[in-house]
This record gives structure tokens, sequence and C-alpha cells, in this order.
């Protein structure tokens, strides 16, 4: 590469525009992606503590810190601010706006410009849900699911986060056109679908998700704020209208939402695991078509959430069993993953620490999914903490810590400054202590019959409360622990090579920080994503 | 690592169906398919939008059967037929538009993209006065006179409000984006080798047309 | 807490098992090898990678075995899960109101109680449905649960198969008080449950009956405590020093109450008059220390006479007796 | 539309045609609406109208003359929306 036009052209000090306006009016892909990341962490910072407050709440029963109509409040805004504003968006903005051209050899996304608008509707969406808490009639107190009737009743400020939700939606729709497009017609020379790394795999299924689920979300919210604006009887059931449709038209979009989270995250476990084992993925087609299959199988299940709605047995039947299937292309991945780790030449670094606290903790939390797809039991823990632990479990033992692991391997190429790894390492067992202190107790708690969104609760839940609730301190030291490292090494970090790792996708070759462009000269692909035959020399290796 | 050479651009036989031949001189070229593809994708979720509407719509028919029926008469079917035909020529004005500039016959175009404009807004006229003679005899969202009717009829003119609030809502935007094109067209920023936006343009209120094909007989054509 | 009163909730305590037990073992499979893998291929000892790219027949065996799994379970729980929705004709009807944030229950009579009483070993149908929002009827130790929704009217069918008094909660949000909108549902005998239909025997004849049948924490419903119990107040009222969400009831033994009255800070004697009026407007006096909210069990809960036996009970058995 | 590949031209004649065929088939469905032929008179005012979309997607929206990836992106969009009204309609008609 030549290093001339990478010194000059770097995309971090690069300057189009005056200060910081080089930043906020960029459409450079790379600095897209920064923009997110920084507000993202914001929101989830902000979400982090109403989350830890409310574990301060469950403490005794009773009131313990916050009252009743406040405890609502917080954990509507935390799942409201976790689910649109951070893990939704969450990996494909940040890793896939900066990752995806670079992998398949573009120079940019194929809508420059509409990406940087993808970027202002989040931002104002994320606006409107926060004016929302300073305007007269207080923070929105539905949950992030808003069933009607209550949220056609209730007197807080409903209908500015649920604009703001519908903004947040555009901004993924077109977030997720970009990339289609990307795909389609910016590839590389000689990259062909199956040369294709599995993290673009991962977000080209994600993305159909975005342009055809979310819409449907988009009218039903929009439909719930002109119930509550005009009275048209949509809705509400004092009208003749029907609140299980709304479920139905929610989940359709909600339930494949969950594989938006999860399926970037997939990805980015899929490209980590084969540069830490020096080896050619295990099963490439059949994990890039199994991130096909969720994102179409993903998409007949939703019904699931609504078990105990009142809808038909005939319902409940199918989609208890469409449920079971969905399942299955996850568990091909988890044991394609393990598999990869077979004979591979594998190097413990820090972000592959982090994918293995992913492939246990989402099995968990993958695993407890069957328990709730399952008719019978799901009847019993529906509405009960069983159903936070599970998706605590696969969100934030899933998403967010492979989040965290993309963050440590991808670090030095996008900042071109290496942490220290010894601490992001040691941050590893406290995220895992807190996490299972905090989380496994609800599985228990919702077995025993503990309903969710309590701010009271029995006597006797207390002291697996308690236990949970010191888990979320163990937790947070460590997350604080690893973010901290990240921070101080973004300050004082020392110079980051341009393959620190010995990766093979396109980004490695780049140096870091990748130039403007880029790439110099669009190279021209000639192997599979994940050949590692070179390094490990001629005569190894391939059988 | 050295797996991938910096090479010169090989041609474009070389490369896959789709991926675009593409240098960094390139870059910056207009990449036609690749827009109409993003058009595409974004028609797909105006399509899932009024989806959910129709959905409903379904559900609701199905559980007001009669209701509906009788709630049915009360529209003016010959507002909505006439509307369907103005909507229907308005699509045909708007693909002659496009056959014109790509011929290279400019005045023509733009004489075709006005007549375009010109339906839109016959129709929102129309509507207009649909809705408005609507509320004055009461049946709007909300009134006391709807209110008293039974539930199926509420309903009903709930599917209907929204539904046709929505499609005029996009019908709105058409227009404006079709003034737009307009503009363009004047300017020359569209032209017989550019014409790609004019062509995506169409491409939307062709599917405000085909969302309309749909209304109709769904809500003037209950018997 | 761990009750399972009924056959259906053994069987379901037995799906969740079987799942739990494939799952864990599953769950082990890949733990342990991904662990076994890297410690026995790291890159010291073994540091040239085998490129393996895939194996056709392991493909096709992790795809299937997991299908056959899944399947299983799928069928398992389905069979279960029929039972519970199969009304048998013996069955008797209670209909279930939910409202903010109370139950209402009526029964084949007309009967009508805020707390449920079901006789053993009768198959029972409950018609659910709510006025205002979605609420879910929630019984733990059935392992039932079914949605409220205002306008349609959902069911579910139990055969309870112990004596005894089962907590019944909500388990769809549905507001300030979600988490108090808790009552009981007592278990007895065929015989005893028409007596109480029939007007013979009153509810605390049956609360008693049940009490005496348990034991245990229930010591309370043997005396004269169990309406407290019944109708939710020590939810929030302790009955020791313990701070609840309201004031804990050993507190009206100081014989002053103070409050803030009508938005004025002062002192109250404590008689049965304040007593009533507590329950009956729990905003008038605001004991300090304590959130102004709406006490879900009050007014239109407690009939008059329960009310009275309510207010003398506290009068006599913590004001009184301190005296 | 690759470099230098002229563009599939549909005379202005083919869209009067289509326009015309569109505008019969919306005289034939008001007429038929007049007839009363009770439960399956939805039905084909449904057809007739998934008719015309199909002229207008066809013509119109020049997909006939497209490339293959444009119709196989219109498959994925109509499966992804029967989809959800067939399960829905699990419920919707069982209950
Ligand atoms: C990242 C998000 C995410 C992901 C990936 C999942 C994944 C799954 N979820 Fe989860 N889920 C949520 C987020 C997510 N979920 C959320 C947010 C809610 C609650 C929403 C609310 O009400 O607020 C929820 C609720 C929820 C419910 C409704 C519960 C209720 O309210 O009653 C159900 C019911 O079926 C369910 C099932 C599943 C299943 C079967 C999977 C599967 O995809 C899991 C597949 C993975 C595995 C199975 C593990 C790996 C496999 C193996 C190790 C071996 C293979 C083994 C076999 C197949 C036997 N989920
Ligand atoms: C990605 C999704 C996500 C994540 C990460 C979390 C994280 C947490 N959640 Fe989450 N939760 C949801 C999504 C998520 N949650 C959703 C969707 C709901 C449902 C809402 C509803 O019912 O409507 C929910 C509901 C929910 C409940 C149930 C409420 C109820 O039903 O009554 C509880 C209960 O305690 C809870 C607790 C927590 C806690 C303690 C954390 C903690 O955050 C974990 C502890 C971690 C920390 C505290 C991090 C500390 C880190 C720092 C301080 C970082 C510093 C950073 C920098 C310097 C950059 N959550
Ligand atoms: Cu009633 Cu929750
Ligand atoms: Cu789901």
């Amino acid at each position: 590469m030549n290093s001339n036009f990478a010194m000059m052209n770097n995309y971090l000090t690069y300057k189009s525009k005056p200060g910081i306006l080089s930043w906020l009016l960029s459409t450079d892909h790379k600095r897209i992606g920064l923009l997110y990341l920084v507000s993202m962490v914001v929101f989830f910072w902000v979400a982090v503590t109403l989350g830890f407050l409310m574990k301060l709440e469950m403490l005794t029963p009773g009131k313990t810190i916050v009252d009743a109509q406040t405890y609502n409040t917080l954990f509507t805004l935390h799942g409201m601010i976790m689910i649109f504003l951070f893990i939704i968006p969450g990996i494909p903005a940040v890793f896939g706006n900066f990752f995806l051209p670079i992998q398949i050899g573009a120079h940019d996304v194929a809508f420059p410009r509409l990406n940087l608008l993808s970027w202002y509707l989040y931002i104002i969406g994320g606006l409107f849900a926060i004016v929302s808490l300073f305007l007269q009639g207080g923070p929105i107190d539905t949950g992030w699911t808003f069933y009607v009737p209550y949220s056609i009743r209730t007197t807080t400020n409903v209908i500015l986060p649920l604009l703001g939700a519908f903004i947040l939606g555009f901004s993924s729709i077109l977030t997720g056109i970009n990339f289609i497009t990307t795909v389609h017609r910016l590839r590389a020379p000689g990259m062909t679908f199956f040369r294709m790394p599995l993290f673009v795999w991962a977000l080209y299924a994600t993305a159909w998700i975005q342009v055809v689920a979310t819409p449907v979300v988009g009218i039903t919210i929009v439909m719930v704020i002109v119930e509550r604006v005009f009275h048209v009887g949509i809705f509400d059931p004092a009208l003749g209208g029907d609140p299980i449709l709304f479920q139905h038209l929610f989940w359709i979009y909600s339930h494949p939402a969950v594989y938006i989270m999860i399926l970037p995250a997939m990805g980015v476990v899929s490209e980590i695991i084969p540069t830490f084992a020096r080896r050619t993925i295990f099963g490439y087609k059949v994990i890039a078509f199994s991130s096909l299959s969720i994102a179409l199988i993903g998409y007949f299940v939703w019904a699931h959430h609504m078990f105990t709605s009142g809808m038909s047995d005939t319902s409940r039947m199918v989609f208890s069993l469409l449920t079971f299937l969905v399942a299955v292309p996850s568990g091909v991945k988890v044991f394609n993953w393990v598999a990869t780790l077979y004979k591979g030449s594998i190097e413990l670094r820090a972000p592959l620490i982090y994918v293995m606290m992913f492939i246990f903790l989402f099995s968990i939390g993958g695993l407890t999914g069957l328990v709730l797809g399952s008719l019978s039991t799901d009847i019993h823990v529906t509405d009960t903490y069983f159903v936070v632990a599970h998706f605590h479990y696969v969100m934030f033992g899933g998403t967010a810590i492979i989040l965290f692991a993309g963050l440590h391997y991808w670090f030095p190429k996008m900042f071109g400054k290496m942490y220290n790894e010894k601490v992001a390492i040691w941050a590893t067992p406290l995220i895992f202590i807190g996490f299972n202190m905090l989380y496994f107790t609800m599985f228990i708690l919702g077995y025993l019959g503990m309903p969710r969104r309590y701010w009271s609760y029995l006597p006797e839940y207390q002291t697996l409360h308690i236990i949970s609730t010191v888990g979320s301190w163990i937790l947070v030291a460590g997350l604080v622990l690893m973010f901290g490292n990240l921070i101080h090494a973004l300050l004082k970090g020392k110079p980051a090579e341009t393959n620190p790792w010995g990766g093979v996708t396109l980004e490695w070759t780049v140096p870091s920080p990748p130039p403007v462009e880029n790439f110099e000269k669009i190279p021209v692909v000639e192997n599979g994503p994940y050949d590692f035959s070179t390094i490990n020399g001629e005569t190894n290796g391939k059988n | 690592m050295e797996k991938i050479e910096l090479r010169e651009p090989i041609s474009a036989n070389q490369t896959n169906d789709l991926a675009v031949n593409q240098v960094a001189e390139t870059h910056h070229h207009k990449d036609e398919v690749g827009a109409k593809i993003g058009m595409w994708l974004f028609l797909f979720t105006e399509l899932l939008l009024f989806g959910g509407l129709f959905l409903l719509y379904m559900a609701y028919r199905l559980q007001y059967t009669n209701d509906f029926i009788i709630a049915g008469q009360e529209l003016n079917l010959v507002m909505g037929t006439v509307n369907t035909i103005i909507l229907l020529t308005s699509s045909l004005t708007m693909a002659l538009s496009i056959a014109a500039i790509q011929r290279g016959k400019k005045n023509l175009s733009i004489l075709f993209l006005i007549s375009t404009i010109l339906f839109a807004l016959a129709f929102l006229v129309i509507k207009y006065f649909e809705w408005t003679e609507k509320f004055h005899h009461g049946i709007a969202p909300n009134a006391p006179e709807l209110l008293s009717k039974p539930n199926g009829e509420i309903i009903f003119f709930g599917m209907y409000y929204s539904m046709t609030g929505l499609h005029a809502l996009h019908v709105v935007i058409g227009l404006i984006v079709l003034s737009f094109m307009l503009f363009f067209l004047l300017r020359n920023r569209i032209n017989e080798n550019d014409y790609i936006k004019l062509e995506n343009s169409g491409l939307y209120w062709h599917l405000v047309d085909l969302i309309w094909i749909f209304l109709f007989p769904l809500f003037y054509l209950i018997h | 807490m761990w009750q399972a009163a009924t056959d259906y909730a053994k069987s379901v305590d037995n799906v969740m098992l079987y799942i739990i037990a494939i799952s864990v073992t599953l769950l082990l499979i890949v733990t342990v090898a991904m662990i076994y893998f890297v410690v026995k291929y790291q890159r010291k000892k073994h540091p040239v990678a085998k490129q393996i790219e895939g194996n056709k027949v392991l493909e096709v065996v992790w795809i299937l075995v997991p299908v056959a799994l899944v399947l299983s379970m799928f069928f398992y729980s389905y069979d279960v899960f029929k039972i519970g929705r199969k009304v048998p004709p013996n069955a008797i009807t209670v209909k279930v109101q939910a409202k903010m944030w109370a139950w209402k229950f009526t029964y084949e009579n007309g009967k009508t109680t805020d707390t449920l009483f079901i006789p053993l070993g009768r198959p029972i149908k409950f018609l659910i449905t709510s006025v205002d929002v979605n609420h879910s009827f929630y019984i733990p130790a059935f392992r039932i649960k079914e949605d409220a929704v205002p306008g349609r009217e959902n069911y579910m069918v139990v055969e309870p198969k112990e004596i005894g008094s089962f907590d019944i909660a909500c388990a769809e949000y549905c507001g300030l008080n979600h988490s108090l909108m808790y009552s009981k549902a007592y278990v007895v005998p065929e015989n005893e449950f028409s007596q109480w239909l029939n007007g013979e025997v009153d509810d605390n004849f049956l609360r008693k009956y049940v009490a005496s049948h348990t034991g245990g924490y229930k010591d309370y419903l043997t005396g004269s405590y169990a309406i407290l119990f019944a109708k939710g107040c020590v939810q929030c009222h302790s009955l020791d020093e313990r701070k609840s969400i309201g004031p804990s009831f050993e507190a009206l033994g100081r014989g002053i109450a103070n409050v803030s009255f009508m938005g004025r800070d002062t002192s109250i004697n404590i008689d049965k008059n304040y007593i009533r009026e507590s329950i009956l407007y729990p905003d008038l006096h605001i004991v300090r220390g304590y959130e102004k909210i709406r006490m879900p069990y009050s007014t239109n809960l407690l009939k008059e006479e329960e009310l009275s036996y309510i207010v003398d009970l506290l009068y006599t058995n913590f004001v009184k007796s301190k005296q | 539309m690759e470099q230098g590949q002229k563009p599939h031209l549909i005379t202005y004649g083919t869209y009067v045609l289509v326009w015309l065929s569109l505008i019969s088939l919306t005289l034939l469905t008001v007429t038929i609406s007049g007839v009363d032929y009770g439960r399956i008179a939805l039905f084909i005012a449904l057809v007739i109208a998934f008719v015309k979309s199909v002229l207008v997607v066809s013509y119109f929206m020049h997909i006939k003359f497209d490339e293959a990836i444009f119709k196989f992106f219109i498959l994925v969009a109509l499966v992804t929306l029967a989809s959800i009204f067939i399960l829905t309609s699990t419920d919707i008609f069982f209950r």
C-alpha cells in the first residue's frame, strides 16, 4: 500500500469543512459510523443508569428509592432507549457503516448522503423521546411495547416518544436500503456473493428485515397516535377496536427486530473466530444461509409473544411450532463456530475471550427461548422475570457483549491506537460473574411466579432480588473497567499496526486508521474471505 | 495476506452479475441501477406500511361484515370512480412523460408532467369534497353522530379515514416531488441522458396509483 | 412459592424439566468443546491450523438432530397445553373481571367476590375480561395465565387438586398499581363450597377451613387477621414494625399519627374514626414519610360489614392493646 | 442499464393501450359491483384489482423489461406481505 496516500488522507484527520462541521456534514461512511458510536454510547449510558436504578428499587418490597409511577417510567425509558436507540441501530450503524464498504472493497456506501440523513433522523428521534420527559404530563409509562388500550388511556406524554420511535424506524429503514444496494452494486471485482465475509452476509440479511419489517411498526405507531388524537376506533375496544390486532402488528415488526439485533452480532462472531484460530470458517455456506433463514423464518414467529393474549388456539399452535424451527439455524451457527476452533491455531486474545463469553451467554438466552416458545411452559412464565432474564441474556449477553468484542477487535483499525489488553481481559471475569448473578436469578424468580414490570413484590422473592442487585454492581465495575480502558487507549494508546491480529479480510489490508476513500485502488478479489493458507505457509492446511 | 493484490481494474465481464466495475475514478459516476434498486426498496417499505392497514381491514371486515356493507353504502360511488379514472390517467401521463424524455422530447415531457400534476390536484380536490360532505353529515372521527352508530360502522369509517387519508398524504408528497421534477426538467437537470430522477418519481407515483387500485373496491364497491 | 397444585401444573413442570434437561446437555457440550479446543489447540502447542472447510455429514447431523429435538419438545408441550384448553362437561363457570386494580369474580348463581373461592376436584372454566385496559389473570401455583382484554372474553380451565390458598397476580402491565393487583384463590372441598355459594357459611368460614388444613405461615389465617390477607391489606401494611409501601399496622399502637392533612402537617389521635377514614379515603391523611398513592383495595372492595370488622379488628388488636 | 446499453423503450401506443385496459377494468368492476354475487363479490373485485396492478407494475413501472433482480425483489416483498396475511389469518379466522 502506498503509505504516502494513506498518511495524507487518514479519515480522522482529514478536513473538508471548518471545525466540527467536517464531522457533522461528513458523508464518509467511517465518520458516520463514529458519529453513531459516540451518540449510541451516550444513550446506552443513560439507559444503563436507569436499569441500575431499577435494580436498586428492587432491593426491598415496597418503596426503596422511587414511587410506582417513577418506576413505570423507568422501565419504559430503559426499554425504549435500549431497544430503539442502542441495540437496533447498534452493530449495523457502527461497525456496519464502518466496515461493510471496506470489507467488500468499496469506497463508500451506495448513498452516502442518505447515510448521513439516517444519522440525523436517529438524533432527531432520540431528541423527541428526551424532550417528552420534560413536558407537561410526565414521561411515558406504557412499557416499550406500547400496548393498547393503556397507551391510548394514559395521561403521560405518549405521542412524542412514539413519533420519536417512528422517526428512528425511518432511520433504520434508510440504513437497510443503503446496505442492500451497496452489497448489490459496489462489490469489488471478483467479490462474488460467496466470497463476501460473513459479517457482510449478516448485514445483508439484517438489512432485508429492516426494510420489510420496520414499516409495519411504523404504521402501528402512527395508528396509536391517530387513535389518541382523533379517536377513530381502530384499536380502542370502547369503539369496537381489537387490542389483539395491535399486538399482532406490533410484534410483526418487533419479533423480526430481535433478529435485527442479533444477526449482525453473529456476523461479527464469524469474523473474530477465524482470525484468532487462523483457519477458515467451518461451513461457510451453511452459516451464510443460516443468516438468511433466520431472517426468513424469524418473520413467521411473531405471535409467540401473544400466547396468553386470547388469540385462537390454532394460531398458538402454529406459532409455537414455527418458533421452535427458528432456533435451529441459530444452533447451526453455534455448532459451526465451535467446530471452527477445532484444529485451529488459537491465540486467546481479548476479542476472542469476549466471543467465548458470548457463545455461553447467548446459548443460555437462546435455549431458554425454547422454554418460551413452548406453549405450556410459556403460559406460566410469560410476563414474568423469566422473560426478562431471557431477553437480557440474548440482548446484553448476546448483542451487547459482541458490541464490546467488536470494539476490541476493530478498535486498532478504527482509531489507529492499541488498548491495554491485560485490562481488557481482566474486565471479563467481573462482567461474567456480575452478569450471571444479575440475570440468572431472574430465571428462578420468574419460574416462581414473580411478574415483570412490578414495582413492588411479595417478600418471599427478596433474597433473589438482593443477589441480583449485587450482581448489577459487580457488572457495573466490570463495564467501567472495560470502557475506561478503551477511553484511556483513545487518549494515550500506542499506535496500532495495520494488521495486529493477522486477519485476512479486506479491512486488514488498509492502514490503521483507514484513509478517506479506503482504497487507493479498488482491490481485485480472488479468494474466499477466510483463506489463511498463505499465512500458514504453502504446504500446510488445505485438505 | 498478500492474497489481495492491487491491480489495474479488470474488464467488466470478469465481474459477477451486478457488481459494477468500480474503480476510483468512476466512483462518482452515477449508478442508475443502484438508484433504482434503492427506489424499489423504498417502495417495498411503502407497500408494507399500507400492508399493515390492509391487514387491519381484513380482520375488521371479517368481524363486522354486515356493518361494513351498510356503512359502505354511504360512500359516493361516482366520486370514487371518477377519482380512480383520474389517478389511472395521471399514471399514464407520468409514464408518457418519461417515454418522452427518453426520446429527447423535452417539451412533450414537460407537458405530460404538468398534466400529471393537474390530475393529482384534481384527485385531491374531489377527495376534499368527499370528506367535507361526510363531515357535514356528522360522519367524522369522534363526532357524536358517528359514535351513535354500531361499532362496526365506526371502525369502517375509522379505516376509511385512515387509509384514504394516508393515501392522500402520499398524493400530496407525490405532488411536491413531481413539482421538483418539473423544475429540474425546466432547468435541464433532467435530460435525455440523465432522467433517473424522473423515473424514480414515476415509480413512486405509480405506487400511489397501485394502492388506490385496491382501496377503491375495498371501500366503494362493498355490497 | 414452589407449589404445583393441579395435575396440569405438574405436567407443565415436567415439560419444563424435559426442555431444561436437553438445553443443559447442549449447553455443556458446546461450552466444554469450546474450552477444550481453545486449550488443546492454542498456538503454542499447535502452531499450524488445519484448514477444514466443512463436513457435510456433521453439518447435516447438527441440523437434523436439533430439528428432531425441538419437534419432540413441541409435541410434548402442545399435548400438555391442550389439557389446559379442554373444557370438561362438568366444569363450572366463574367469570373474572379485571379493572384497575382489582379483580371481581362472579359465580354461576350471580354471587360476586373479590377473593376467589373454588371447589376442589371440579374443573373450573374461567371467563376472563376487563373493563378498562389489558390485565392478565395469573395463578402461579396452577401454572396458568390468560389476558383480560376489554371487549373480549378469554377462557382457561383449572382443576384444583389441593386444598389451600394461592396467590392471584396481574401479569399484564396495567399502570400505576399493577404490582399491587394481587388477590387470593381459596380451594375448598365441594361440600363447603356449595354451602358457601348458597350463603350458608361466609367467606371467613372458608378461610379458616383452608387455614386449618394448611397451617404454617398461614397461622394468621386461622385467627381474625385472615381478612387482612384475603383483602390484600398486608401486601402494603406489615403486621410488624417493617416499613412497607404503607404504614405498618403496628404503628397504630402509638396512638398518635403524624400526618399531612389537606396539605398541612398535623398530629391526629388514632381512633376508630381515623382508621375508617383512612380506609375509605386513603388520600385524606398521609402519614409522614409515605407517598400519596391510590390504595387499590379500598372503598368499593369492602362491604360495609367487612369494613366495620376490619376497623374493629385493627382498633382492638393494635390500638387498644397498647394503651 | 449498464454503461452503453440502451434502455428498453416502451412505445407511447403500448402505454395508451395499457391505460385503456385499466379504464375498462375499472368500469367493469364498478358494473359488476351492482350485481349481487354474494360472497364471491369481494373475491371478483380483488381479482380485477390484482390484474390492474399487474398491468401497472409490468408496463408503467416497466418491471417486465427490467433486470431479473427486480423481479426477485418484488417476489421477496410479496411473499413477506402474503405471509403476514396468512399467519394472521390463523388467528382471526379461527377465533
Ligand atoms: C437479541 C434479541 C433476541 C433473540 C436473539 C431472541 C431469540 C429467541 N427468542 Fe426471544 N425475546 C427477546 C429478544 C430476543 N430473543 C425479547 C426482547 C423478548 C421480550 C420482549 C418483551 O416482551 O418485552 C423476547 C421474548 C421471547 C418470547 C416471548 C416470551 C413471552 O413474552 O412470553 C419467546 C417465545 O417464544 C422468545 C423466543 C425466542 C427464541 C426461540 C429465540 C431463538 O432465536 C433462540 C435461538 C438460539 C438458541 C436455541 C441457542 C443456541 C443453540 C444451541 C446451543 C444448540 C441448538 C439447540 C437446539 C435448537 C435444540 N423470545
Ligand atoms: C440491550 C438491551 C438492554 C440492556 C443492555 C439492559 C441492561 C440492564 N437492564 Fe434491562 N431491559 C431491556 C433491555 C436492556 N436492559 C428491555 C427491552 C426491557 C423491557 C422494558 C419493558 O418492560 O418495557 C428491560 C427491562 C429490565 C428490567 C425489568 C423491569 C421490570 O419488568 O420490572 C430490569 C430489572 O431489573 C432491567 C435491568 C437492567 C439492568 C440492571 C441493566 C444494566 O444496564 C446492566 C448493568 C450494566 C451497567 C450498569 C453498565 C455500567 C456501564 C457504564 C457505567 C459504562 C460507562 C460507559 C462509558 C464511560 C462509555 N431491565
Ligand atoms: Cu392489572 Cu397489571
Ligand atoms: Cu420474539
